[in-house]
């Protein structure tokens, strides 16, 4: 078991790492003056850069940090689950029911509307 | 292919390199006029542009290859298609599609530009008022031979002295 | 810019400019943002303004077609019967019967790939892309018959002054019949798809609203303004061509949001394709178009140097060929005003004569001298000419009243005080044409 | 004839301002003084006549007359669907009264008037071009403009 998955992990690694280097060694890089603008749909930039960020995004920001790393954790669970039957369902459980009342909390809470 | 005295690798490598590039083109729809319907109908199930490779459509100059002038420029618009092409990525390729595109078509007047070809290089040119998506395809396909036989760029390439 | 130029300090101005996927290439607008939160916008156009009317004024009236095929180019033939229809009440010209029912034929056609186009945008840019695929393949199938019939898919320049360039090819009840089958289908699905899409509502039910007395006032006119509950339509209100004697009714929608400007154009393609069928059902037969089989047009050339060529003129069935039949069913008018079919022209003097003298400088068409107002219903309202003529052969001004340039003139106060994501359904629910709206 | 009423009434009502009333081509037209043009537009819009929808605005370029332009505005009611046409002749560099308190669209329409005519509306919140570019000079729809002198705003590429 351990040989296949260190086999995987090889073959994805080497793939990504060929690809991005391909592309940073074959790529042309030819600069000019309009390459460094902002992209605004193809039109001068309208003012120097954003100055201020309203606060509504670091909350959305948050939120999707705090549940996406949730998710994470479900992978490794995932693959010894066969093993420990029994006290694995109830860990996961408990973790999941805790981050649950944490979403809930937020819904109530009114942060997921934009208001 | 443009055979270098001595640089066996680099023609061999050259013609791979414009091989992957020629299949994979990502093209930017730049559109704005009639010709837009016609592009739709290319691009979708029935002449499906996909076939050949330039299905992706990307609609941020950083990330696309083949800049698709499809319709109408007219000179308010002209500044708009310059900052576009520049800030494209190298390689760029750039398709002049409909009349208007290639030399301003029906409209002589104050207000279009007669030919995209005046403010940025352009590869292939494809008639038509509006071209039949056979034509596009067609149009297309030039493309591909030229990426093939042009000699490629590459950031580590010896210039000839 | 004037509009934006003392914006509070610390709101984000954001361009949506010309070349952006959902804003059709040819509209800018800009947002002052609170957040997510439209404060004020900006919208300008123009970028697709190629000098329509004063072309216009350096073209003959005949020379003229090809542009209103440009105008709304999702559905260039209504803009045909609309120039067409201006220039016959300038010159109190009568079509014949069979030419007005190919008009609506075609019109409705055009008008069913109007609405399918738009929808198919709306639809893609709200993230529905399957909805994009089905109505361009249904969209297909209509301009399959349209190629059938005209020649092209979609600048046709096939209706012209006095009736129509050519008769409808022999089996034209089987392809018709095959498109609107089709687009039965391809609606199905749609109505499946997206009426009670949980997604596709959030993003267009109750937003981007308009009340019917503040769509009048702005002019609004077409499925937006029938969107709101005002049912007016000009097939209804200025009867043209044979609308009369047809039976359609006009669906109106009640709250006047992105949805009803949705589910209007739904309803009004099925009533379209009533339309088509009824038209197929009624048309008035002509004489078998009998092929001319005696002559090869060279030969022809040839004898009618010695003396008269005794039988007909062998054309190719297709455009040119054996017209001379069918002529007067779908053409109508003397020689000033229509082009002489091919066999005259070949065949005799006269016809050379006069198809000559048509194309000469100062000798086709001369309108007498007035000003007039026309419209029809276009795809996206009422789509009218305003045409001064002074007698010569190019017409003097020539105005015309693009039904989404009232439309989009209403963008700024609709999405005042939006989300910025819905900037993208409401404009798309417009249909906003460059082509008509910046002429 | 329900259409003579409306401008028979208009006569009645404005007497002097109503230069010209006529149909031709089964379009109802009425000529009216340039100073008269927001009574009417008013008076033609509320109820009795109810032309609650500004169908179309736009302007006729006339160089050998001495009233060089001739605004043309289309009206139509919904109730009675019933279209009339308002013209009224402008000498150049006159203003004209901007019926943008009447209806909403005669913003944009106004706009477009004076991009391409350069006709210039009192009372318009924000008369600018509409269709050129900030940069452009000149009028492209008056007779003298020639048709294909064109202002590129960058450079052709050399």
């Amino acid at each position: 078991m351990r040989m296949e998955l260190f086999f995987v992990f090889l073959i994805f690694g080497l793939m990504g790492i060929v690809l991005i280097s391909m592309n940073a060694l074959f790529g042309p890089k030819k600069s000019n003056p309009a390459k460094e603008l902002p992209f605004e749909c193809g039109n001068p930039p309208f003012r120097d850069g954003i100055k201020t960020f309203p606060v509504k995004f670091s909350l959305v920001a948050f939120l999707f940090l705090l549940f996406d790393v949730e998710a994470v954790f479900f992978f490794p669970w995932a693959l010894i689950f066969k093993e420990k039957k029994g006290p694995a369902l109830a860990i996961i459980l408990i973790y999941a029911g805790v981050l649950a009342a944490g979403f809930i909390y937020a819904w109530k809470k009114g942060a997921f509307d934009w208001e | 292919m443009t055979s270098m005295p001595g640089h066996f690798v680099t023609t061999r490598f050259n013609h791979i390199l414009g091989w992957a590039r020629k299949f994979s083109l990502f093209h930017y729809p730049y559109v704005t006029a009639c010709c837009g319907m016609e592009y739709m109908s290319t691009a979708c199930a029935h002449f499906d542009i996909d076939r050949f490779g330039a299905g992706m459509t990307r609609f941020s100059p950083r990330q696309s290859d083949l800049l698709l002038v499809v319709g109408t420029v007219t000179q308010k618009l002209a500044p708009v298609l310059k900052t576009v092409y520049d800030q494209m990525t190298e390689p760029k390729w750039v398709i002049a599609f409909g009349a208007c595109a290639v030399s301003g078509g029906i409209y002589d007047n104050y207000a279009v530009v007669q030919g995209i070809d005046q403010i940025i290089p352009v590869d292939v040119f494809i008639p038509g008022c509006p071209p039949r998506p056979e034509m596009v395809l067609d149009g297309l396909l030039k493309l591909q031979e030229k990426i093939q036989k042009q000699e490629q760029d590459w950031r580590w390439k010896k210039r000839k002295p | 810019m004037a509009r934006l130029d003392n914006e509070s300090p610390d709101s984000l101005l954001l361009q949506m400019g010309p070349s952006h996927p959902a804003m059709h290439g040819t509209i800018r607008i800009r947002l002052e943002l609170d957040g997510e939160r439209i404060l004020r916008s900006d919208v300008e156009v123009g970028y697709l303004h190629r000098g329509f009317e004063k072309t216009c004024e350096n073209r003959t009236y005949f020379n003229l077609l090809i542009y209103t095929d440009r105008l709304n180019y999702v559905s260039p033939l209504i803009n045909n019967v609309g120039y067409a229809l201006t220039l016959e009440k300038l010159m109190g010209l009568q079509v014949p019967e069979r030419a007005q029912f190919i008009r609506v034929l075609m019109s409705e056609l055009s008008r069913i790939s109007d609405h399918l186009t738009c929808l198919a945008a709306m639809a893609m840019e709200c993230g529905a892309f399957t909805v994009f695929l089905y109505n361009m393949k249904a969209r297909e199938f209509i301009w399959d018959v349209i190629e059938a019939t005209t020649g092209a898919r979609m600048t046709t320049s096939y209706i012209r002054v006095g009736g129509v360039r050519a008769d409808l090819h022999p089996d034209y009840p089987s392809a018709v019949r095959k498109a609107v089958g089709e687009t039965r289908k391809v609606l199905k699905d749609v109505h499946g798809l997206l009426d009670k899409n949980k997604i596709f509502l959030d993003r267009t039910r109750d937003i981007a609203v308009m009340t019917p007395e503040n769509a009048i006032a702005f002019g609004w006119t077409g499925p937006c303004l029938r969107s709101t509950g005002v049912a007016y339509d000009v097939r209804k209100a200025f009867p043209y061509l044979v609308y009369d004697r047809l039976s359609f009714d006009i669906p109106v929608g009640d709250r006047g949001d992105n949805f009803d400007r949705y589910m209007v154009r739904m309803r009004e393609m099925e009533q379209s394709l009533r339309i088509v069928e009824q038209c197929l059902g009624s048309l008035p037969a002509t004489p078998a178009t009998r092929m001319a089989d005696d002559l090869e047009p060279a030969e022809a050339i040839l004898a009618a140097r010695t003396k008269r060529p005794r039988g007909g003129i062998r054309l190719s069935p297709n455009l040119e060929g054996s017209e001379k039949a069918v002529y007067r069913d779908i053409l109508a008018g003397d020689h000033r005003s229509i082009v002489p079919p091919k066999e005259e022209t070949y065949a005799s003097i006269e016809g050379l004569i006069s198809h000559f003298q048509f194309f000469m400088k100062g000798h086709g068409l001369r309108p007498p001298r007035g000003e007039v107002y026309s419209s029809v219903e276009g795809g996206n309202g009422e789509l009218g000419f305003y045409l001064v003529s002074d007698g010569s052969d190019r017409p003097y001004r020539l105005h015309l009243r693009a039904p989404c340039f009232h439309v989009v003139a209403a963008l700024e106060e609709l999405i005042r005080g939006r989300l910025i994501a819905d900037v993208i359904p409401t404009f798309g629910s417009m249909n906003m044409i460059g082509g008509e709206l910046d002429r | 004839m329900e259409e003579k009423k409306t401008l028979g009434e208009l006569r009645k009502r404005f007497g002097g301002n109503i230069l010209e009333a006529s149909a031709p081509f089964g379009d109802e037209t009425a000529v009216i003084r340039k100073d008269a043009l927001l009574q009417i537009a008013e008076f033609l819009r509320n109820p009795p006549f109810a032309f609650t929808m500004l169908l179309d605005l736009t302007c006729v370029d006339y160089p050998g007359r001495p009233d060089r332009f001739e605004m043309v505005y289309h009206l139509f009611s919904l109730a009675r669907s019933e279209r009339i046409r308002v013209k009224l002749a402008l000498p150049e560099g006159a203003a004209v009264a901007s019926l943008t308190g009447l209806w909403k669209n005669a913003d944009w329409l106004e706009r477009e008037a004076f991009d391409m005519f350069g006709v210039r509306f009192e009372g318009h919140p924000d008369l600018r071009r509409l269709f050129m570019d900030e940069g452009f000079d000149g009028h492209p729809l008056r007779k003298d403009y020639p048709l294909r002198k064109r202002q590129p705003r960058i450079p052709p590429r050399t």
